[in-house]
């Protein structure tokens, strides 16, 4: 297979995660094709949940939205939104929540609303949506995102959905059932979270990256796990999935 | 491959129904497995705190065996006949012991289900206001609104320890669907933390997969899927097979007598292994009387999106 | 036709009581009877509703209780209990809510919890069901029920459903939608209620009840309308569906 | 005999929409009404409070085209494309004039919509805890359980003046069957004072009542129903046609040019009469491609209890 390219390599890494997970809620966009790729490799018994109102899709062909109606069609159930999210996520039935971010802070706080003010922001993001639920209530949090000194920011402009919010003991303290965000994948890395403080740590960086690349992508000052390692490469098979069967348009992972 | 969670009504209620257990079967008239209830009071469970919207004849049965020492219900009756005497016995005079009772009203039973199966602390609703509910039972209280202070009342989550749900079909994995009445099954389903599963038919996965709209009960959330077809009678399955109106007015006359109630019950309950054998004891003549004509739902068109 | 029974004529005005109205919730036992000789009669479009999660039942035989398979066969929609209660019953969609009552008293006030003490009665009852919050929620009560001195009681044991608590005007400060009871219907009489007082009124007797004989079964002063009606006879089509066609084995209406 | 409510697009929003009333499209992706929003962009509605998960592109157009002043929501995108550019416009730059903005996550906006249903004050939910949005929004207010004190979220009823649902199929007297994803189509329908139902088929009484568990909004709900085959596009109806993503993608290019868009309005809505023009004008080879192929439901047996 022919070398791969950075939005290749963070599918691939944030299909690898979802191994051993059993309900994933699936957001939009990157992690769309991610559980699909896990789906078909390291997670083939995964159930796949969507706020449209779906569980146990099997979808026929990637779906191109969260509401495409190729993931009703042979689904396990679908039911209405309030059902979904009241039953089903708030219910604690959601292992795993995967979401996107626009900014992200230290401690994994999601801002997916504004860039700047509120009331007159630079940039009007689309908000939460299910996010701000899927982090209180699922009971761990992936975020799937691309990496710049723009995204991985010392402070976000609106905390949309809560990470490890100051530290690690404090979403404890609150008595969720979601444990929060604990893995982070980038187009540069594989992150987690210190147990103890709650803050990021950088845990591998893929092939061709260098931990310069991320600390550069990052606006504070980023731990590094003393046993960094490197991701390994996509297989060929997972390579040939994403180009042949997930997204031959090149669609999701042109970058 | 999904889980294969097939199993018999003896070994599930072995397994998942435990003295002391907080126990809800289901079902509101339509669909109430009477089976579960029968394997219960076979296998002598005790100190169970049975939970339902209509304690009806089935729980007649199993409070007269002497399975429960609790009751939590918001109806309490033999429909469309009468009492359960055996129930009020218990109540009245305490024989032959006093039943605890935690009363409320449907709309509170099925909102403590649904605050149950939503993880919420309380469930709101319009009812219980100027009524002696609240006197009687403290698990009534009053909530008042954020938006402009408004009084409702609130029901504290149920959280059944085993839900018995019978339906029409589920896949080996215990996807679970049902057409008719289907009461407060969903909710009690996912308040519970554990699930039996019985059906009338067990069915392959793509029959539930054809119509993802019709599924009341994810896999996920069940234990046990039992096969046992005609395990609600008395109580009826839409479509398979009618309300034997006949054996819910002789119960009348069984369970007004301590002594015929425990005849019945060693003939039928405890002098048969298996609901196998209660089905079979009843005959095909009864069976005959009971079953509908057919009336078809029609079949709607997902499409195929490839 | 034949003479008929008493239980006959209070079928009869029940069912006589529901013309003009839109969507009925039906209780147990002899509404049941009285809803579909109505929807034979004076009430042909109204749509019927049940607490088992039924709307618009057409029943093809006389339902044998609330959950009987033939209200769903055929019916308009069926749904979860909560969905009943909440979206039909609470959000305001019912017209009337039909109840019996094993006590009343003279401002409609419902007990069918016990007789005696709560805590060891004499009698229990079977409690609530839907009928507190029918009682609240839907527009107008509809109370069926035989009349007796031990049944209309000047201090009911239990308040299950509330009526006009102590005076018309408690009601309307409560706020609710429901406007509370407006007809009672006995094998004796059909009854208001006083607009000021909120206290019950004899409307009508029916023929060959005296109005000596609701006052003998009344358990306190019972008022009498100045223009006190006499129920007209039950018709001979009324008794030819009650006979033939909706009890002809006298289930209902033997007494 | 049921009411007859059948009406055409022009008659119902004509009647039922009004200058500053609260409405609300729903469908999740699925079923959107573009028709609907496309009849009230025709009949320059003004002043509107637009409420909608996922203002998605037919709120871009509405809001293009002037009819609103406020828009109430959860997720505002062009899902899986990228941005409403004519909204964003709005917001960002006030251009051509501000655009207010209320709040919510998808959760919150369904128990808005959930509450007006069951008419209830407030609608608990465990969300936005330690988040920005109740600083935003005044509306998401703590309350605090009467049950051991536990402090959740909760949201105030949604009452939109008029709920548009886009359903495969009704009767005349607006019994509504959907299949697929139904988002809270119900919840906004049962929570709404007026409510259009907009079909693909209108089908006898007798095809609703064979399959009463499929019915979503009852007649007694709705005040008229529209007859108009793919009037959802380029959303979908569920095993009728697919969604076009095509268009999708071209509304990004539009809606980045306000000249571009007013164009689009211009030839689309504008320069149609009806839905049936626009559907005629997008071609039959168009359609055929949306088209997808069977996937039925099967049947189910409700039994004929005579």
């Amino acid at each position: 297979m022919s070398r791969w390219s950075k939005s290749e390599m963070l599918v691939v890494a944030g299909a690898r995660a979802l191994e051993g997970r059993r309900v994933c809620f699936v957001g939009i966009g990157l992690p769309n094709i991610a559980v699909a790729l896990a789906q078909r490799t390291v997670a083939p018994d995964i159930e796949l949940i969507y706020e449209s109102g779906v569980y146990g899709a099997r979808p026929a062909r990637l779906p191109l939205s969260i509401g495409d109606p190729c993931l009703v069609t042979g689904a396990t159930a679908a039911m209405s939104m309030v059902e979904l999210f009241s039953h089903y996520l708030q219910g604690g039935l959601v292992d795993v929540g995967f979401l996107g971010a626009a900014q992200l802070d230290r401690y994994g706080n999601i801002n997916t609303t504004v860039i700047g003010d509120y009331e007159r922001p630079k940039v009007r993001l689309p908000g939460s949506g299910g996010a701000c639920e899927i982090a209180i209530n699922a009971r761990e949090v992936f975020v799937l995102m691309r990496q710049s000194a723009r995204s991985f920011v010392e402070r976000i402009d609106f905390r949309t959905s809560p990470g490890n919010l100051g530290g690690a003991a404090l979403r404890a303290a609150q008595g969720w059932q979601g444990l929060g965000p604990s893995v982070v994948v980038t187009d540069l890395g594989r992150y987690g979270f210190d147990p103890d403080t709650g803050e990021m740590v950088l845990l591998a960086v893929h092939p061709g990256a260098e931990v310069e690349d991320a600390k550069a992508a990052t606006g504070w000052d980023l731990k590094v796990a003393d046993d960094l390692q490197v991701t390994p490469d996509p297989t060929d098979t997972e390579l040939r999935l994403i180009r042949e069967e997930l997204d031959p348009d090149g669609v999701y992972v042109k970058g | 491959m999904a889980e294969d969670k097939v199993a018999t009504m003896r070994d599930a209620v072995a397994e998942l129904v435990r003295d002391g257990d907080t126990l809800a079967i289901e079902g509101f008239t339509h669909l109430i497995s009477f089976a579960a209830g029968h394997e219960v009071i076979r296998q002598r469970r005790r100190d169970l705190t049975l939970c339902r919207l209509t304690p009806d004849v089935v729980y007649d049965q199993m409070i007269g065996a002497g399975v429960a020492r609790k009751l939590v219900f918001s109806w309490m009756g033999n429909p469309g006949v009468g009492s359960l005497h055996a129930i009020r016995r218990r109540v009245e005079h305490h024989d032959p012991a006093p039943l605890e009772l935690e009363e409320y009203s449907h709309f509170g039973m099925v909102g403590r289900y649904a605050a149950g199966a939503a993880n919420l602390p309380f469930w709101p609703l319009r009812s219980y206001f100027e009524t002696d509910l609240p006197k009687v039972n403290p698990n009534i209280r009053p909530v008042t609104s954020p938006f402009g202070g408004e009084p409702v009342f609130a029901v504290p989550p149920l959280r059944p320890d085993v839900a018995v749900v019978h339906a029409q079909r589920a896949d080996a994995a215990g996807n679970t669907q049902i057409w008719g009445l289907t009461g407060c099954q969903k909710e009690a389903a996912f308040a519970a933390s554990r699930v039996i599963v019985v059906v009338e038919e067990l069915v392959a996965s793509e029959v539930v997969r054809a119509d993802p709209n019709r599924t009341l009960i994810p896999g996920i959330k069940v234990d046990a899927v039992v096969v046992c077809p005609r395990g609600a009678h008395p109580s009826y399955a839409q479509g398979y097979y009618d309300r034997d109106n006949r054996f819910y007015l002789e119960w009348d006359r069984i369970s007004r007598d301590p002594e015929a109630l425990g005849g019945w019950l060693d003939e039928w309950v405890h002098g048969t292994a298996t609901h196998q054998e209660y089905v079979d004891k009843l005959g095909a003549e009864r069976w005959a009387e009971l079953t509908p004509a057919p009336a078809l739902s029609g079949s709607v068109d997902y499409g195929d999106y490839r």
